[in-house]
């Protein structure tokens, strides 16, 4: 017998594997704006079971000018189980993205996913707002995928630093949410004038639920007005990951449960957690 | 059909793949199928609660990794009533690995963690022992012994001793690591190492230093784990770097009658089954019946100097 | 214009890279302009005549190298008669690197290399005492003290200890060094590693076991400097795997005053040249104008635990 | 001033460095046969004042599937001054030269060179006997080249495993060599009829010297009659190499100097001896 029931962190009664290491071929990796990079790959359908929320492990080419060695974590951008696609959007900064920067169509490309629990939708949650900034944007693209299937309504809070760096707002309107963008440029996107456009969501139509990720601005605000209205949120968080599979904890962060500070593993309890939970930094 | 199956004392595995403690667990079975290695060999557990140390607790160093995780442990109550039961439904031998500060507790808590469904327990001495220095027992032959000799003292299981490579007397302490009572020797742990961002100038870990692992590491375990398989008469477990065939090839060579793996299941999570898979393969094609003929078959006795080079084939 | 000189002891270096013993020769000045390296230091010459290891002396190992060379030496005649008078045509001070079996016979050889034209004394204590049990002098701290006395003794010249990074007490030999008198501490040779070619079973380099140097040394290495720096009073240079300009500074801020860049030089001869130029740019750049507020500034008092991830931006 | 002139092996009176580190491009990078490929490089110019003999030192690329770390020597194949052309032959066997053998064209390729002591031809040596196998003729290649330059009379004595497996017989010619194949297929690349072809070109028409390469067979061979018929003669061995300029030691092998035996440096007092101070192995 396997020992798939056993695992105290399984919760499916399947057996088999839950991640898949799978070798997928690049259809496209353009420029999404000066900084970031959209993949697109022609992935396995077994692998594309997912939820919004959850993430891949990557293993990045080895080139002359990068060496990269552990893999790199991203969360899934969009996944067609039907058409077998998956897609992530990074930003190039290090050794790894820079790696990931030089695949082009038709290039081999090993994953490891999916990975993580993911942003949940309760059946009562009916409007959700999702406030995201930058490459959180990324992070929260399913959920609009997800909201459509069950027919929610979704509001996303689009914020980036200039109306040109802004990222995704397209993706996001035509999976049917409805975006309002801020920016630094225009002075929008302060924390004053978010709390203003929050409150007066929540005044309007009501909000069922937060969803944010990675900001500790962000975090802050929610908790605040999450506790305020009694909202429930989640937020997806980061930390530097080896294996991915929460075998070597060296991803976790401190939660508050009860008077409790318990450290969670972020590729195995998370990337998804609790808002109030989650401790700013 | 090959037989991969190695003695570690007197313990049979089935092939000499296993993981090194402390990168792997429940976890893994997500993606393989645990019964195809050759042991199991659990994180490294202390008797009480601790958290481990703070973050970053990894980075990438070129081609390999550092850790600073520590020893963050559930304790030695939740091992038992979990840890051992959930390995138990697998069909090969499961590995305790212990750690603690004190000669006294370490054996305290060797006895207490053997129990049915242990099958061999792996003593982490490559840990600071607080009553001295601070110096991990494994840095010297003394403290090596006497801590072994407590630990003999508390269990009838297989005693495997992990040695620490930060030693500047792996020889001498292997030998008193046998003489203390070891059944087997787990050649080595990680390498103290450290690594700054140029840019924060911070430590890249929170720890400041860290284990080196990942094939930097290799050169210097596979000639430890030479140095001690020549020089103590129970068998070596050969641990560090090993990623490809080749590597595991060198171990055995080198004399280690089995192998951990482990940062390698980072990079590639089936990294052990497949090693298993490519072993057998090389030994079909080599037309070997078992590893009786490579385990300890270095030719280190021949005038190197003869070693020219041909190459006009 | 940045000033990138740095202080060695007594002695003002023009900037702070320079040659590792042993991947540096005369032969050097067909690829690059001597004088603008901070110094020049020799392959380690013993009295007597002798051959080195047998072959094959090096070995690639995954992104790195092992060698066995030895210590072929054409003898101090030979090096008082050619290899100084070479170097004095430079105007970038030029380093003797000594080695000897005996402390007296290391003694001798350091009074006989204290001529014009050799600015300072690298002693590679890293190299087996045959009086003791064959381990290198710098192995043990009570050895090392004895050899430095001795050292000391024989010349006014500015000693420079390189330490092997073999030693499980890289502190404790550091000090000893210190105390026994030397000017400054390389940190630190090639680390005791092993390959075996598994297709004929045997070891790669003729003497069996040999040096690990290049870019897996450079995490260990750079820990040893690190530590060094915090338990010495005298200037440390920084040795091991340096390759690209953020190793140089990773080095410097954990508290090097200099560094020897040696295996870099044989995949790019230009390496240090480059490395220099790269130096220059990068003090531009970040509106630095001398090496003061690197060299040690590593931030190792602060919390890490508050590192956490941003991704935002 | 520069240290040139010190330089115990310089012999040259030119100052500035006589070995350089060069990007090349490659122009084409073909199978020569089922093992060797050719590689051909756009060179700068001034790199290419090169002797038959020596060798460059090459920086072969880091790519997922190969990490070689280390540079690897090879001899030059062919040079070319005027039209800034460099070529090397080689055979693809381990990390190194599986690297090489991704090259493609476009590529850049980083060498170093030219490097070493190469083949001498005195000015009273007309009739030049060149016996070599396998990329041992990449070696002597550059031989032919000069010989045509300077007008002497050579032979080549090629030998393979097979006439199919025969290398660069056609380059020879091209250049005005005379070529003997010898082959293991009919048997006649043993030694005895190596020595009774040889014997019979040293009766007709008189060897002024030989030039062989690598093999320990034809090494001795050529001793034997070179003391037999007092013909001098030289040899390029190999050794593995780590800065191949002569400064780590690592590439030395012995040779007999009168009654001493001396080890001397592959890369810089070679990698061209004495055929007679060389050493069997
Ligand atoms: C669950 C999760 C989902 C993520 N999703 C996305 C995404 O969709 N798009 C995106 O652009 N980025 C995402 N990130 C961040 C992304 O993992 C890092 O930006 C990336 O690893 C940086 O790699 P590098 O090679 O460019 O940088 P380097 O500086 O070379 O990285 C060095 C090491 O630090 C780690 N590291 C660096 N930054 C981070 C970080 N922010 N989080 C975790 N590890 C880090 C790397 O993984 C690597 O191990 C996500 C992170 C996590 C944990
Ligand atoms: C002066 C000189 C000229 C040469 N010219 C040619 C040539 O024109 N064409 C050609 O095909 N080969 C030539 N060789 C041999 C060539 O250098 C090796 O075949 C090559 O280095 C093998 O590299 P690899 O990565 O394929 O093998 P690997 O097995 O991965 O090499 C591992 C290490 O061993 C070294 N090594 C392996 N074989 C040899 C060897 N025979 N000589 C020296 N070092 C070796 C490599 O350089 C490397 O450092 C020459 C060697 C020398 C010394
Ligand atoms: C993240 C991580 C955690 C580790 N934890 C432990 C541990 O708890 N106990 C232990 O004995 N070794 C531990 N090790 C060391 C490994 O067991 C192994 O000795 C070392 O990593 C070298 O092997 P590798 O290069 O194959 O990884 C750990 C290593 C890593 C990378
Ligand atoms: C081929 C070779 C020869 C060496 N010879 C010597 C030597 O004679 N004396 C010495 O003190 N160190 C010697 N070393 C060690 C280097 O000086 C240096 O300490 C070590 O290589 C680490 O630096 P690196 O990683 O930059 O090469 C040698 C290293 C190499 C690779
Ligand atoms: S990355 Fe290993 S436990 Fe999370
Ligand atoms: S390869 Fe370094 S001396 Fe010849």
């Amino acid at each position: 017998m396997t020992g798939q029931v056993h695992s105290p962190a399984s919760d499916s009664t399947e057996a088999g594997p839950k991640a898949f290491e799978a070798v997928c071929t690049v259809k496209s990796n353009d420029l999404a704006n000066d900084a970031y990079r959209l993949l697109v790959l022609d992935a396995p359908r077994h692998i594309l079971k997912c939820q919004p929320g959850q993430f891949f492990h990557l293993l990045c080419p080895v080139t002359d000018q990068h060496q990269p060695y552990l893999r790199r974590p991203m969360s899934i951008y969009s996944f067609d189980e039907e058409v077998g696609e998956l897609a992530f959007l990074y930003k190039v900064e290090g050794e790894g993205t820079k790696a990931m920067a030089t695949l082009t169509p038709g290039d081999s490309f090993n994953v490891l996913g999916p990975l993580g629990v993911g942003y949940s939708i309760k059946p009562d949650w009916n409007n959700l707002l999702l406030v995201a900034r930058g490459v959180g944007l990324a992070t929260l693209a399913p959920l609009a995928q997800e909201a459509a299937r069950l027919g929610r309504k979704l509001t996303a809070i689009c914020s980036a630093r200039s109306e040109a760096a802004l990222l995704s707002t397209e993706h996001f309107r035509r999976l049917g949410t409805e975006v309002i963008s801020v920016t630094d440029e225009d002075g929008s996107s302060s924390v004053d004038n978010l709390r203003r456009l929050i409150e007066a969501r929540i005044a309007e139509e009501g909000v069922d639920a937060f969803y944010t990720c990675g900001s500790n601005r962000l975090l802050k605000l929610l908790q605040e007005l999450g506790k305020k209205h009694n909202i429930p949120g989640e937020i997806a968080l980061e930390q530097q990951m080896a294996c991915g599979l929460g075998m070597c904890q060296c991803c976790v962060r401190p939660f508050r449960k009860g008077d409790d500070i318990v450290q969670l593993r972020v590729c195995k309890e998370g990337p998804v957690f609790d808002l109030q939970e989650a401790m700013g930094w | 059909m090959v037989d991969l199956s190695v003695s570690v004392g007197s313990l049979t595995l089935k092939n000499p793949i296993m993981p090194a403690s402390g990168t792997f667990s429940e976890d893994l079975s997500d993606v393989l199928d645990l019964n195809r290695l050759g042991a199991l060999v659990a994180k490294t557990i202390t008797r009480e609660l601790r958290s481990g140390n703070p973050t970053p607790r990894v980075c990438e160093v070129r081609g390999s990794m550092l850790n600073s995780i520590g020893i963050p442990s559930k304790g030695v109550d939740y091992f038992l009533q979990n840890t051992v039961p959930f390995f138990h439904e697998y069909d090969t031998p499961f590995v305790a690995s212990i750690s603690a500060g004190t000669a006294d507790e370490f054996a305290e808590l060797c006895e207490q963690v053997s129990v049915p469904g242990v099958s061999a327990i792996e003593v982490n001495i490559s840990c600071p022992n607080i009553e001295e220095d601070g110096k991990a027992f494994a840095m010297r032959p003394s403290t090596t012994l006497s801590v072994m000799e407590k630990l003999r003292g508390a269990t009838d299981l297989p005693l495997w001793a992990k040695l620490t490579p930060n030693t500047g007397e792996i020889i001498e302490v292997a030998q008193a690591a046998e003489h203390g009572g070891a059944d087997a020797l787990v050649v080595a742990n990680t390498l103290l190492s450290m690594a700054i961002d140029v840019r924060t100038r911070k430590p890249k870990l929170g720890n400041l230093m860290g284990g080196l692992s990942g094939p930097a590491l290799k050169p210097i375990t596979l000639r430890m784990t030479y140095q001690c398989a020549k020089a103590a008469n129970i068998p070596v477990i050969g641990c560090g770097g090993i990623t490809t065939l080749n590597d595991v090839l060198e171990y055995l060579i080198a004399g280690a009658s089995a192998v951990q793996v482990g940062t390698a299941t980072f990079i590639n999570p089936t990294a052990m089954t497949a090693l298993v898979d490519q072993l057998t393969t090389y030994m079909e094609e080599e037309g070997l019946a078992d590893l009786s003929s490579i385990i300890g078959s270095v030719r280190d006795g021949e005038a190197a100097d003869s070693q020219f080079l041909e190459a006009t084939s």
